[in-house]
């Protein structure tokens, strides 16, 4: 007998699953074998390899942080072949799981200080892994001031309302900020895009990191915000996506310049971005 | 090849249109008129529908023949 | 480490016996023009005086198509079986460039993440270095402190002289070998074989037509992702995978699964081209690489600068394959001349 | 040979200048003695790097499709069969006639790259072409090379049916008496004449060699789809693995899909790094074309329509 590949996904069942917007459903997910669950070791910002058997395999960020529980929650959205299929999945199924790939948000060097956390439509799923982190009970007292703002097109089209208006709010010393893009009957929340939101909030830069993630168009625009309030380089992390095979460095197509998005990223600070070639 | 042996039950992929052979077909069910189950039936909106990939890759797949009717 | 010496006369009666008692994979002519590494059952078949062949022999480390897992699913039920060790394997007539090629894709498969797949064939197989007889004007091995003789990498390494096979004994798979057959394997003097060995490498090394210097090439796409050359470049091509296909060391691949029934099916493995639309084609839409111009720089940055980041390696051997069969004429050695003139102009 | 050169450069030089065209396509010296290469020239002052000679195989056609939506006109040099691509684009309105000014050389035939660089000293440097009608003559630097037509020429130029362009804007060089080497479809008679497993053996051990690079379709001027159904996830009609079966219907369907369009330049068995006799397969269907329904080479007339997209009251029609 040989060494099992690290191609080879664990069994695992679906345990859960949230309709949070028309086209995103969190899976909640439980590796068959306990002792691999238990030592599965995922860190906030790192991402796995879902198996949707006949399907092939999808690069899924862990939305779920590990301190809330021996499992694994992934918010997919509908976009193309596997995605379509899992959607169709129903509590008790069986998919595969591999990782946890990649590095994660660097929650040490983010320790006393204050953290705003900026997301756009999807992208606050692996980012909400990091929020849940830095707000469990287990190291909310290393963490400063928590912000999050959060945008999406409509009511509807806002992922975890439960941790958005029920959860997060709860928890201490912490603001949530919601922004829908265009008005809407029933909302009576900020209305405007996400940078310009960030604009009228004016964090100060002041001992604070930002975490930054959504569709390109909303970062670039969040970017030249963030600079003009003075933001540095350095303070502002965000993670990446990237078209992925092996999650493991070798299949070559995930990278940006020398490095890979699977085992050097995804998470990545404004600093370490800007010294990569603009390819992603 | 194993045609020779007697019991070989060709698979026949069968392409149908809608309109006729398709239609044909299920009135054959309707009016309870047996034939064997050798034929898979694929309905199409024409018989123009019918790509020669769609052909070779039924063959490429282990039918033994393919019926284009329409 | 130890050398012996196979007398030619011999060897086809050594191929028998080694074809007989594993796998044995060596150069086969196929067609008019059209050499390529396949399982060979006797010595009869080996085409011992081939150049290069057209595609390089590491499918059979790292192969095209690769079975990684069979599964029976039912969505409620799963059960998964990895594919058995492949069987021992021996690589006979290997070019130089080759075997080279082979150590530059070692440090991909290993690290952090071990690929049970690449290593398990990888050290089942022994590697039979041939040295080359004769330089194509395609060949710059040379450029990469190589050369037609070199059998670093190579388990054994046959440089015919004369009558006789010289062969270096360089690692412990290969002495087994060596042992296992030792009725072939002569222990005789082969200072004077060395000696002519060394000449004969230096007479070949003479014979290059393609100087290839990287001095300062590195440099230049260290300091230079946009360059208008680029534009010049992708313009011609095509945006075919002859280049990826036949490369020895390009390594990106594939995986997707491939159902066999209901509730059955494999998954695979297989090569990929980064000169294909798809490769980095996320499910969103969204594509890093949008164009040709991004997907030849991409191949180029990787072959010159990204392996030789990550591995410390140089990510092209020099074999020239891509020279040869590039429909269209796109040259790594005058994308190399080009880029150095473009770092003295700058 | 030199002079068609000469005017090449002429006419690309007074293209430009003149803002007739945008961009000249055309070959220009490769990096060995015995290869061209494709060459994009935006600029009058660079039209030296433009070429003409028997090693200038590539079907150039095939460029314009990248260029199809831009505003500005394109010149394209073009050969006898690659000129039948032009009609064939235009007829599938994948470029605008109006758009493109045809530079029509007549070609004397075309070397395989392979046989010149096995013969010439790698090293040595390009004088000049000769052509005396039966061989082709080579002069370097370092002595003259003589090529028998007949021998060393590609498989294609054999059987060329147009070696004067079909269409052409504005011609160069002498035009070229057509010659026959053999009979046209000899290779594909000599294929019918096989049984069927002995044929089904034939193309297995061709096809068995695949390395599903794709050259073929890439370089085809007809394979003009925006995706390509090879490229296609959903449904995947073919998948990435390597094996007799897949590469099979890889061949076959490509064969299906220019049929009656595929205007027989024969760069698909040109490129191919693992010589598959492809041209074989795009010829058979031509020649059933042509026995069926008297089908002229696609692509040879202007406006000429393809045998399989239109119907005539006289096309056989032996099942009905």
């Amino acid at each position: 007998m040989h060494n099992p590949s690290p191609l080879t996904p664990y069994p695992a069942t679906i345990t859960k699953i949230v309709d949070e917007t028309g086209d995103v459903k969190t899976f909640t997910v439980v590796i068959d074998d306990p002792e691999v669950m238990e030592n599965f070791g995922n860190k906030p910002g790192q991402v796995a390899q879902l198996s949707v058997f006949g399907e092939g395999e999808s690069t899924i960020s862990i939305t779920s942080s590990p301190t809330r529980g021996k499992f694994l929650e992934f918010s997919v959205r509908r976009v193309g072949r596997l995605t379509n299929v899992l959607h169709q999945f129903e509590v008790g199924q069986k998919i595969g799981v591999r990782g946890p790939y990649g590095n994660w948000f660097p929650y040490e060097m983010m320790k006393g200080k204050d953290l705003f956390f900026i997301a756009g439509g999807i992208a606050l799923a692996p980012i909400r892994s990091l929020i849940d982190f830095v707000l469990s009970d287990q190291y909310r007292k290393d963490y400063g001031k928590v912000e999050i703002l959060y945008g999406a097109r409509s009511y509807n089209d806002l992922c975890f309302k439960q941790d958005l208006f029920e959860r997060w709010p709860k928890c201490p010393d912490t603001k949530v900020y919601t922004t829908i893009d265009r008005p809407e009957e029933g909302w009576d929340g900020h209305v405007g895009f996400v940078p310009s939101y960030v604009e009228e909030i004016n964090p100060s830069p002041k001992n604070k990191v930002a975490i930054i993630c959504g569709p390109p168009i909303m970062i670039k625009f969040t970017l030249a915000v963030m600079e003009k309030l003075k933001f540095a380089d350095d303070q502002i992390v965000t993670t990446l996506e990237m078209k992925m095979k092996c999650g493991i460095g070798k299949c070559g197509r995930c990278n940006i310049g020398s490095k890979y998005v699977c085992i050097d990223g995804p998470v990545f600070t404004l600093a370490q971005l800007k010294q990569l070639p603009p390819e992603f | 090849m194993s045609v020779e042996t007697k019991d070989f039950e060709p698979k026949i992929v069968g392409f149908t249109c809608n309109w006729c052979s398709y239609a044909g077909a299920d009135l054959a069910g309707v009016s309870r008129m047996k034939y064997p189950p050798n034929v898979r039936v694929i309905r199409v909106p024409c018989s123009g529908r019918v790509n020669p990939q769609f052909v070779l890759r039924a063959f490429q797949k282990g039918a033994d023949s393919v019926l284009v009717s329409g | 480490m130890d050398s012996r010496v196979v007398n030619k006369g011999q060897l086809p009666e050594l191929l028998d016996k080694l074809a007989r008692d594993h796998i044995l994979v060596a150069p086969v002519r196929e067609e008019e023009n059209i050499t390529l590494f396949k399982r060979v059952s006797g010595a009869s078949e080996v085409q011992l005086d081939y150049i290069t062949s057209d595609v390089s022999p590491k499918g059979w480390i790292f192969p095209q198509t690769e079975k990684t897992l069979s599964y029976t699913y039912t969505g409620d039920t799963l059960e998964m079986k990895e594919p058995d060790a492949p069987p021992k394997t021996i690589l006979f007539g290997v070019r130089p460039c080759d075997v080279r090629s082979i150590l530059a894709l070692d440090p991909v498969f290993e690290g952090k993440f071990l690929d049970t797949f690449y290593l398990e064939r990888r050290k089942n197989t022994v590697i039979i270095g041939l040295s080359c007889k004769t330089i194509l004007s395609t060949c710059f091995c040379t450029a990469f402190n190589s050369g037609p003789c070199d059998g670093t990498g190579a388990d054994l390494m046959f440089t015919e002289l004369g009558d006789k096979y010289y062969v270096e004994v360089n690692t412990e798979k290969g002495k087994s070998l060596v042992e296992a057959y030792s009725q072939y394997f002569l222990k005789e003097d082969t200072e004077k074989l060395a000696k002519a060995k060394e000449e004969q490498a230096k007479k070949l090394e003479g014979q290059f037509t393609r100087k290839v210097d990287l001095d300062g090439v590195k440099k230049v796409l260290d300091e230079n992702f946009e360059l208008p050359y680029w534009e010049k470049v992708f313009r011609k091509c095509l945006g075919c995978g002859i280049c990826t296909y036949v490369c020895p060391t390009c390594h990106c691949f594939d995986i997707f699964d491939y159902t066999t029934g209901e509730f059955t099916g494999n998954r695979f493995r297989c090569w990929d081209s980064c000169m294909f639309p798809d490769f980095t084609l996320m499910a969103g839409g969204h594509n890093p690489r949008p164009s040709r111009k991004e997907r030849v720089r991409n191949r180029f940055m990787h072959k010159l600068k990204y392996h030789m980041d990550r591995y410390n390696l140089d990510g092209c051997v020099g074999c020239g394959r891509c020279i040869a069969k590039c429909p269209v004429n796109i040259d790594i050695t005058q994308i190399i001349k080009d880029l150095k003139e473009v770092g003295q102009n700058a | 040979m030199m002079d068609v050169i000469q005017q090449l450069r002429e006419q690309a030089k007074k293209l430009l200048e003149g803002k007739k065209v945008d961009m000249v396509i055309g070959f220009g010296e490769g990096t060995e003695l015995a290869r061209t290469t494709p060459v994009f020239i935006t600029n009058p002052e660079e039209v030296s790097a433009l070429t003409w000679g028997p090693l200038c195989a590539n079907n150039l056609v095939k460029y314009l499709l990248d260029y199809q939506n831009l505003p500005g006109n394109i010149a394209v040099v073009v050969k006898g069969c690659d000129s039948r691509a032009i009609n064939r684009l235009v007829t599938d309105n994948q470029i605008n006639r109006d758009k493109v000014v045809v530079l029509g050389v007549p070609c004397p035939g075309q070397l395989d790259w392979r046989v010149v660089a096995a013969a010439a000293d790698p090293a040595a440097k390009l004088k000049g072409f000769s052509d005396d009608g039966e061989s082709f003559t080579i002069k370097t630097d370092a002595g003259d090379y003589r090529f028998d037509k007949k021998e060393s020429m590609l498989p294609r130029c054999l059987v060329c049916e147009n070696p004067n362009p079909v269409v052409s804007d504005i011609t160069i060089g002498k035009e070229q008496p057509v010659r026959n080497y053999k009979e046209r479809f000899a290779d594909v008679i000599a294929l019918e004449q096989l049984g069927t497993e002995e044929k089904s053996a034939y193309w297995d051990k061709q096809f068995s060699r695949c390395l599903r690079c794709y050259a073929c379709r890439n370089v085809c001027p007809v394979c003009t789809c925006r995706t390509c159904v090879f490229d296609q996830m959903q449904p995947m009609w073919v998948s990435k693995r390597n094996n007799l079966s897949e590469n099979t219907a890889f061949h076959l369907i490509r064969a299906f899909h220019v049929a009656g369009r595929c205007i027989d330049c024969g760069e698909c068995d040109r490129v191919c790094p693992v010589d598959i006799p492809l041209r074989n397969l795009n010829q058979k269907i031509q020649k059933d074309l042509k026995d069926l329904f008297n089908a002229p080479t696609p692509g040879s007339e202007a406006g000429l329509a393809s045998p399989l997209g239109e119907f005539a009251t006289g096309d056989p029609e032996e099942f009905m």
